[in-house]
C-alpha cells in the first residue's frame, strides 16, 4: 500500500493509522476487550434465558442435568483449563524473548488440548446423547421414568446443545486464530516488542474458557445429582 | 506502558487453583447442602448447592480474568470494560426476572400487599 | 367556476376539518381520571413547546447574523441555569409519575363485587362468555354502572382487549391469564379493538362492546335460546372427562376434593405455597405434574390439547361455584 | 501513489480535480470495494442507506395512500401487514441505526480526533460487507413475498403462526447487528486510543461524545438483539418450544429482550443526531456551546439510563405494577438528559451570530420536532395515560416524532453541512432551505394528526378503520405526499451538485474543529501532519484560532 511507504522506518507488523507500536498495541487489547464485552451479552442472553426456563421447569431441568455425563464435564473443564495455561505461557514465551520453537510448542500444545476437548465433546458426550436419543429433533424419546418432568426435558437438552455447541464454535473459531499464530510464531514474527496478536488471541481463548467454567456447573452440577441412585 | 511480565510459577498456581476448585466443584455436586429458606419474596427457597457451584465458578472466573488474562496488571480503563460487561449482563437478567416473577402479583393478592398500599398514600398525600 | 369549485372544496374541507373529534367518548368510572392526567400531560407539552419554538424564533430574530464578519461574544457558563434546567424538569417528572402511578394503581384493583366475564382471543375475534351462561362474539353486553371484571387468554398468539372509551387496555396472552376491569358510566355503544398486531386480519379483529341499563341486561342475560351457566357447562366436562372419578367431592378418590379449594391457599410438595387461582387450575389443567400436592401421586394426565381455553375456563368456572358457594350466596 | 499534497496558498482555491484528494487517488470499481479509508466506506454506506431510505420511504407511501380509504383503497389486509412490516425493518435496522454512526460518524470520528484512520480500517470494511449481506437477506425476504409480523417480530405470532418469509428477514436483522457491533468498536477503540496530541475528552466535538455513547450501545444491547434474533430462527426452524407457549415456551420472554436492545436502539438512533446538533448549533450562531460538560455527559446519561427502561413497552402485557413502577420511574428519569439538552442548545443561540444556512434550518427544525416527540413520551411513561395509548397510533406518531423529525432532521442537517466536506462541491442554498421547509411542513401534517387518532383510539398496524377516523388519515396521507416530496428534492440537488456544484472551500462555514482545517475532499490520510491541539472545542470567539 502507498501510506505504508509513509512511515518507512517502522517495524514489521505496523499499521499506517497509528502513532507508533505502543499506541497500536492499545488499540488492538481494548479493542479485543471490547469484543469480549459483547460476548457477554451475547451467551448472556442464552444465560438468561436459560435461567428463567429453569425456574420455570425446574424439575425437567434437574432431570436433564442428571441425564448429562459429569465425568466428561470435569475432565473436560481441566484439558480447556490446561489450554488455558498454555495459551498463557506461550504469551509468556514471547514476552520474556523465548525461543520461537518455545512459543510454537505452547501454541500447539493449546491445540491439542482443545482438540481433546472436542473430541471427548462431540466424539463420547454427544454421540451417547444421540444413541440415548437425547437429542430434540433426532427422534427424541420422552422416557416414563421422568415422569412429570418429562415434557420439558427437552428443553434442557435444547438448550444444553445450543450453548454447548456455541461453545464449541467459539472453540473452532478459536483454532483457525491458533494456527494463524503458530504460522507466524514459526516465522519468528513475535518477539518482547511485539506479541500484540497473541496477546489478543489469548484473551479471546480465556474467555472461552470462562464460558464454560459457567456453563459446567449450570448445566452439569446443580441438578440435585446428590438425590441420584446408582452416582455416576 | 510496557507490559507486566507475569511469572510461570505464577501461571502454575493458578492452574494448579483451578484444578483444585473444579474438583471441589464437582465433589459438592454429590452431597446435599440442603436449602435456605428466607422470607424474602422471589427467594423464598435458595437450594445452597447451586450457591455454592456458583460460587465457585465465580472465584474461578476471576482467577482466570486476573491473572491469565492479566486484568490485574492491566489499565483502569480494561477494568471498568469488564466490568461494564457484567454490570450490563446483570442488569438484563434481573430486570427480566423483576418482571417475570412478579407477574402473578396483583395489587390485591400477592406478597407485597402490605407494603406498597403504605407507599403509596403517602405519595399520594403529596396531592 | 374553478374558483366556485375551490370555494366549495375549501368550505366542504373547513367543514371537514371542524368535525374532526378531538376527544373519545369517557364511558367508564375512570376515563375522567386518566383524561384528567392527559390534558395535563398536553398542556406541559405544549407549554414547553411554545417556549423552545418562541425562544428560538426571538432569539433568531434578534440575533441575526447581521455582517458577514460579526463576532459574537464568548458564551459563559452558567452554573445555576444549568441545575435549575435540570432540577425543574425533575419535579415535573416526578409529580407526573405519582400522579400516574397512583391513578394507575387505583385502576388496577378491581372491586371485590365485580361481575366476572370471561374472554378468549382467536384469530380473529373475541369469544366472550358470561358466567351466566350467554356467549358472544365480537360482542361484549355489559350493565351500566356496575363494576365488570374481564379475565381472558388467548387461544393462539398474543391479542389485545382495548376499549378506548373506558381507556382500558390488556394483552391477551396465550398460556396465561390476564385481567382488568371497568365500570361503565354511560349507555351506549362502544368500540372494541384488538391492539396487538395478530396477523392477517388483525384489523378485523374488532367489535362493539354494549352498555345497557341493569334491567335491559338482565332481560338480555335471561333472553334468547337459554344456555347452562359456565359453572353448568364446566360441571358437565367434569364428568365428560372422567375429572369426577379422581377429584371426589368426600376427598376418597386418587385426587384432592376440589371442594372449597378455590381461594385457598395450599402447600405443594416442594414447600411452596400458592394461592388456588384462576392461573393455578389452569396449570393443573394442562400441566398437572407442575404442582404436586403432598399426599397425592403425580399420576394426573395431561388436558392440553384436548380442550381449548374456553373449556378450560368452564372447568375452572365449575371449581369455583365448588368453592365458593356460601360467598355466592351471601354476594348476590 | 504519492500522497504529496499540493500546500494551498492562502486566499486562492485550488480546484479540487488538481489535487490529490481520497476522491480521485485512485480509480476503479476496486479501489473502492477493497478500500480501507474510513472516508471511501461512509460513502459506501451512504449510497447503501440511501437506497435502503427509499425502498423503505416506497412502503410507507403505499401505506398510506391505502389508508385513504377506512376499507383500504389500495392492496388486500395481507399486504398492508407486509408493507408496514418491511416499512419497519428497513426503517429501522437498515437505515436508523447505521444513518449516522455509519455515514458522518465514519466519516468524521477519525477527522474530528486528528487521526489518519478509525483503529482497524478492515474491520470498517467488513461492518459494510456485513450490513450488505443483511440486507441482501431482507431484500431477498421482501422480493420472496415479504415478511408480516411487524417489526417487533412479537411471538409466538413470527414464531409459530406467520406464513410468510420470517427466517431470511431474522437472518438479515441477526447479520446486519454485526455490522453495528463493529462499528461500535472500533469507534471506542479510536475515540480511546487514537486522539491527536492535546485533544482531552472535556475538548473534544460534542459529536464524537454522542458517539461515543452510540457505541457503548451498540455494544451492549446489539448482541442481545442478535441472540434473541437467532433463538427465534431455531425456534422457527425446529420448534423446540422457546417462545411458543403451546410447548410450555414464555412469548413474554421474548419482548424482554427484544426491548433490550430496541429500546436503547431508539437511542442509536437519536443520540448521533444529537452530537450532529451540537455541531451545527455552534457553528451558525458562532458561539461556543453553552454547558459543554452538560450536554457531554447527558449523552453517556443516555447510553447508560437507555437500557433500565424497557419495560415501559410492556406495561399493558399483564406486568405487575410494582415492576411497572420501576420502569415508569426509570423512563421519566431517562427524559432529564435530553430536556438538558434542548435547554443547552436554545441557551447557545443567545446573544449569538445565527445565519440561516440550510443545515441551521434543519437544526431548528430538528429542536422544535424532537421536543415535541420527546415530551409525547412522558405519556407513555406514565402508566395510567400508557394503558390507554399504547399500540394507538399515538405511539406511531411519537416514535416518529423523534425518528424522523429528530433523527432523520439531524441527518439531512448534517449532511448539509459536511457535505462540501466530504464532496469538494456546494449545494444550491435555496434549494436545501426550501426542501428544509417541505419537510418540515409534510412531516407536522402527517405525524401531527395522528397523535390525535391515537387519543381517539385508532389501533395501529390496522389495514382497515372504522369511518370516523377517515379525515384525519386523510390529513396524514395529505402529509406523507408532501414529506416524500420533501425528501427527494435533496437527492436530486446534492446528486447534481457532485458534478455541478461550485467549489467549496476547506471551510465554507466558517466552522471550528479539525475536520475543517483540511482541504475539501480531504486527502487519503486527513492530515499531512496530526495537529496540536490547544483549546477547547467551538472556541469561536477566538478570531483566527490559536492555528491559522
Amino acid at each position: 500500500m502507498a501510506d505504508m511507504a509513509v512511515h518507512p522506518a517502522h517495524p514489521p507488523g505496523f499499521k499506517h493509522q497509528f502513532e507508533d507500536m505502543e499506541q497500536q498495541r492499545d488499540a488492538d487489547s481494548l479493542g479485543m476487550w471490547v469484543f469480549l464485552v459483547t460476548e457477554v451479552m451475547f451467551f448472556g442472553g442464552l444465560f438468561a434465558t436459560y435461567i428463567i426456563y429453569r425456574a420455570l421447569y425446574l424439575p425437567a431441568f434437574e432431570t436433564g442435568s442428571r441425564l448429562l455425563n459429569v465425568k466428561f464435564g470435569a475432565v473436560n473443564t481441566a484439558v480447556l483449563i490446561g489450554s488455558s495455561l498454555t495459551m498463557a505461557l506461550a504469551i509468556h514465551a514471547a514476552q520474556a524473548g523465548k525461543k520461537k520453537s518455545e512459543q510454537v510448542m505452547y501454541l500447539v500444545l493449546t491445540m491439542i488440548l482443545g482438540a481433546v476437548f472436542l473430541f471427548l465433546k462431540f466424539a463420547f458426550e454427544w454421540r451417547a446423547d444421540y444413541n440415548e436419543h437425547l437429542v430434540p429433533g433426532f427422534h427424541f424419546i420422552i422416557r416414563p421414568e421422568w415422569g412429570a418432568a418429562g415434557p420439558h426435558v427437552p428443553m434442557f437438552f435444547c438448550f444444553y446443545f445450543f450453548m454447548t455447541g456455541l461453545h464449541a464454535l467459539h472453540m473452532i473459531i478459536g483454532f483457525g486464530i491458533l494456527s494463524t499464530l503458530t504460522v507466524m510464531a514459526h516465522r519468528g514474527r513475535f518477539n518482547s516488542e511485539y506479541y500484540a496478536p497473541l496477546e489478543v488471541s489469548g484473551l479471546y481463548w480465556h474467555f472461552v474458557d470462562i464460558v464454560w467454567i459457567f456453563l459446567f456447573p449450570l448445566l452439569y452440577l446443580i441438578g440435585g445429582r446428590f438425590a441420584m441412585p446408582g452416582v455416576h | 506502558m510496557s507490559a507486566h511480565v507475569v511469572a510461570v510459577k505464577t501461571y502454575l498456581g493458578i492452574f494448579i487453583a483451578l484444578l483444585v476448585l473444579t474438583g471441589l466443584t464437582t465433589g459438592a455436586a454429590f452431597i446435599d447442602f440442603g436449602d435456605l429458606h428466607t422470607g424474602i419474596p422471589l427467594l423464598r427457597v435458595i437450594p445452597l448447592n447451586t450457591v455454592v457451584a456458583l460460587a465457585i465458578a465465580v472465584v474461578k472466573m476471576l482467577l482466570v480474568i486476573l491473572f491469565f488474562m492479566h486484568v490485574k496488571y492491566s489499565s483502569g480503563l480494561t477494568k471498568i470494560v469488564v466490568m461494564a460487561g457484567f454490570l450490563f449482563l446483570a442488569i438484563l437478567v434481573s430486570f427480566t426476572l423483576a418482571d417475570e416473577l412478579t407477574r402473578g402479583w396483583s395489587p390485591e393478592a400477592g406478597a407485597w400487599n402490605t407494603a406498597l398500599p403504605t407507599i403509596l398514600p403517602l405519595l399520594h398525600g403529596l396531592f | 367556476m374553478i374558483m366556485g369549485l375551490m370555494q366549495t372544496g375549501l368550505m366542504n374541507m373547513a367543514a371537514a376539518v371542524a368535525a374532526i373529534p378531538i376527544r373519545p367518548t369517557a364511558a367508564s368510572s375512570i376515563a375522567e381520571g386518566v383524561d384528567h392526567l392527559y390534558f395535563f400531560l398536553t398542556a406541559i407539552t405544549l407549554f414547553f413547546t411554545a417556549l423552545i419554538f418562541s425562544t428560538i424564533f426571538f432569539f433568531m430574530v434578534k440575533f441575526r447574523r447581521r455582517s458577514a464578519d460579526e463576532q459574537p461574544a464568548d458564551t459563559k457558563t452558567h452554573l445555576a441555569l444549568e441545575l435549575s434546567w435540570t432540577i425543574i424538569p425533575t419535579l415535573i417528572t416526578v409529580v407526573i409519575f405519582v400522579w400516574s402511578s397512583s391513578l394507575y394503581f387505583e385502576n388496577s384493583r378491581p372491586p371485590e363485587a365485580s361481575t366476572e366475564i370471561f374472554v378468549v382471543g382467536k384469530q380473529w375475534m373475541w369469544h366472550i362468555q358470561h358466567p351466566e351462561g350467554p356467549r358472544e362474539i365480537n360482542e361484549l353486553h355489559v350493565p351500566v354502572n356496575a363494576p365488570v371484571k374481564i379475565t381472558m387468554t388467548s387461544e393462539d398468539v398474543i391479542h389485545d382487549f382495548y376499549i378506548p372509551a373506558f381507556r382500558v387496555k390488556k394483552d391477551a396472552i396465550p398460556g396465561r391469564y390476564t385481567s382488568l376491569w371497568f365500570q361503565a358510566t354511560k349507555i351506549g355503544t362502544y368500540h372494541l379493538f384488538c391492539a396487538q398486531y395478530c396477523g392477517a386480519d388483525h384489523a378485523e379483529m374488532i367489535g362493539w362492546v354494549y352498555v345497557m341499563s341493569p334491567t335491559d341486561y338482565a332481560a338480555w342475560l335471561s333472553g334468547g335460546a337459554r344456555n347452562e351457566s359456565m359453572a353448568q357447562t364446566g360441571e358437565r366436562l367434569f364428568t365428560q372427562l372422567g375429572c369426577v372419578t379422581c377429584h371426589v367431592a368426600d376427598n376418597t378418590g386418587r385426587g384432592p376434593s376440589l371442594v372449597g379449594l378455590y381461594g385457598k391457599q395450599e402447600k405443594l410438595r416442594n414447600g411452596d405455597m400458592r394461592l388456588v387461582d384462576e392461573a393455578l387450575i389452569r396449570q393443573a389443567i394442562v400441566t398437572p405434574n407442575s404442582i404436586i400436592l403432598p399426599n397425592y401421586p403425580p399420576i394426573m394426565p395431561t388436558f392440553q390439547g384436548q380442550i381449548n381455553e374456553e373449556q378450560v375456563l368452564q372447568l375452572i368456572a365449575y371449581v369455583k361455584s365448588l368453592g365458593t358457594e356460601e360467598r355466592k350466596t351471601n354476594g348476590k | 501513489m504519492s500522497t504529496t499534497v499540493i500546500p494551498e496558498l492562502p486566499g486562492q482555491e485550488i480546484p479540487a480535480e488538481s489535487r490529490v484528494n481520497y476522491l480521485n487517488a485512485s480509480y476503479g470499481v476496486k479501489s473502492w470495494l477493497l478500500t480501507t479509508d474510513h472516508k471511501r466506506i461512509a460513502l459506501l454506506y451512504l449510497g447503501s442507506i440511501t437506497l435502503m431510505f427509499f425502498v423503505g420511504g416506497f412502503f410507507a407511501v403505499l401505506m398510506r395512500l391505502h389508508l385513504i380509504e377506512p376499507q383500504g383503497a389500495l392492496v388486500a389486509p395481507e399486504t398492508y401487514n407486509k408493507l408496514f412490516t418491511m416499512h419497519g425493518v428497513i426503517m429501522v435496522f437498515f437505515f436508523l441505526v447505521p444513518s449516522i454512526p455509519a455515514t458522518l460518524g465514519n466519516f468524521l470520528v477519525p477527522m474530528m480526533i486528528g487521526a489518519r484512520d478509525l483503529a482497524f480500517p478492515r474491520l470498517n470494511l467488513l461492518s459494510w460487507y456485513i450490513y450488505v449481506i443483511g440486507a441482501c437477506f431482507t431484500l431477498y425476504a421482501v422480493i420472496s413475498g415479504g415478511v408480516d409480523t411487524g417489526w417487533t417480530f412479537y411471538t409466538p405470532y413470527s414464531s409459530t403462526f406467520s406464513h410468510t418469509s420470517v427466517v431470511p428477514t431474522a437472518l438479515g436483522v441477526f447479520i446486519t447487528g454485526f455490522s453495528s457491533i463493529l462499528t461500535g468498536l472500533n469507534f471506542v477503540v479510536t475515540i480511546h486510543k487514537m486522539r491527536a496530541p492535546g485533544l482531552t475528552w472535556f475538548r473534544l466535538p460534542l459529536f464524537i461524545w454522542a458517539m461515543y455513547a452510540t457505541s457503548i450501545i451498540f455494544i451492549l444491547g446489539t448482541p442481545v438483539i442478535a441472540i434473541t434474533i437467532f433463538l427465534l430462527g431455531l425456534e422457527r426452524l425446529l420448534h423446540i418450544g422457546i417462545f411458543d407457549p403451546a410447548i410450555g415456551g414464555d412469548p413474554i420472554l421474548f419482548q424482554h429482550m427484544f426491548w433490550f436492545y430496541s429500546h436503547p436502539a431508539v437511542y442509536i438512533m437519536i443520540l448521533p443526531g444529537m452530537g450532529v446538533m451540537s455541531e451545527l448549533i455552534t457553528c451558525f450562531s458562532r458561539k461556543r456551546i453553552f454547558g459543554y460538560t452538560f450536554v457531554a455527559f447527558s449523552s453517556l446519561a443516555i447510553a447508560i439510563i437507555s437500557f433500565l427502561v424497557w419495560g415501559h413497552h410492556m406495561f399493558v402485557t399483564g406486568q405487575s405494577i410494582y415492576a411497572g413502577l420501576i420502569f415508569s420511574v426509570l423512563s421519566f428519569l431517562v427524559a432529564i438528559p435530553s430536556a438538558v439538552k434542548v435547554f443547552n442548545w436554545t441557551a447557545t443561540l443567545y446573544k449569538g451570530s445565527i445565519s440561516y444556512d440550510a443545515p441551521m434550518l434543519y437544526a431548528l427544525g430538528f429542536i422544535g420536532l424532537f421536543t415535541m416527540g420527546g415530551l409525547t413520551g412522558l405519556f407513555l411513561a406514565s402508566l395510567a395515560t400508557d394503558v390507554h395509548l399504547n399500540g394507538t397510533y399515538f405511539i406511531v406518531a411519537h416514535f416518529h416524532y423523534i425518528m424522523v423529525g429528530g433523527a432523520v432532521m439531524a441527518y439531512l442537517g448534517g449532511i448539509h453541512f459536511w457535505w462540501p466536506k466530504i464532496t469538494g462541491r456546494m449545494y444550491p442554498d435555496g434549494w436545501a432551505r426550501f426542501a428544509a421547509l417541505v419537510i418540515f411542513v409534510g412531516f407536522n401534517l402527517t405525524f401531527f394528526p395522528q397523535f390525535v387518532l391515537g387519543y381517539l383510539g385508532m389501533p395501529r398496524r390496522y389495514a382497515v378503520y372504522p369511518g370516523e377516523f377517515q379525515v384525519l388519515n386523510v390529513m396524514s396521507s395529505a402529509g406523507a405526499s408532501i414529506l416524500g416530496i420533501g425528501y427527494l428534492i435533496p437527492l436530486i440537488y446534492l446528486l447534481w451538485s457532485i458534478r455541478y456544484g461550485p467549489i467549496a472551500g476547506p471551510n465554507p462555514w466558517g466552522a471550528k474543529g479539525l475536520e475543517w482545517e483540511t482541504p475539501s475532499p480531504p486527502p487519503t490520510e486527513n492530515f499531512e501532519e496530526i495537529p496540536l491541539v490547544t483549546e477547547d472545542a467551538y472556541n469561536y470567539a477566538n478570531v483566527g484560532g490559536s492555528r491559522g
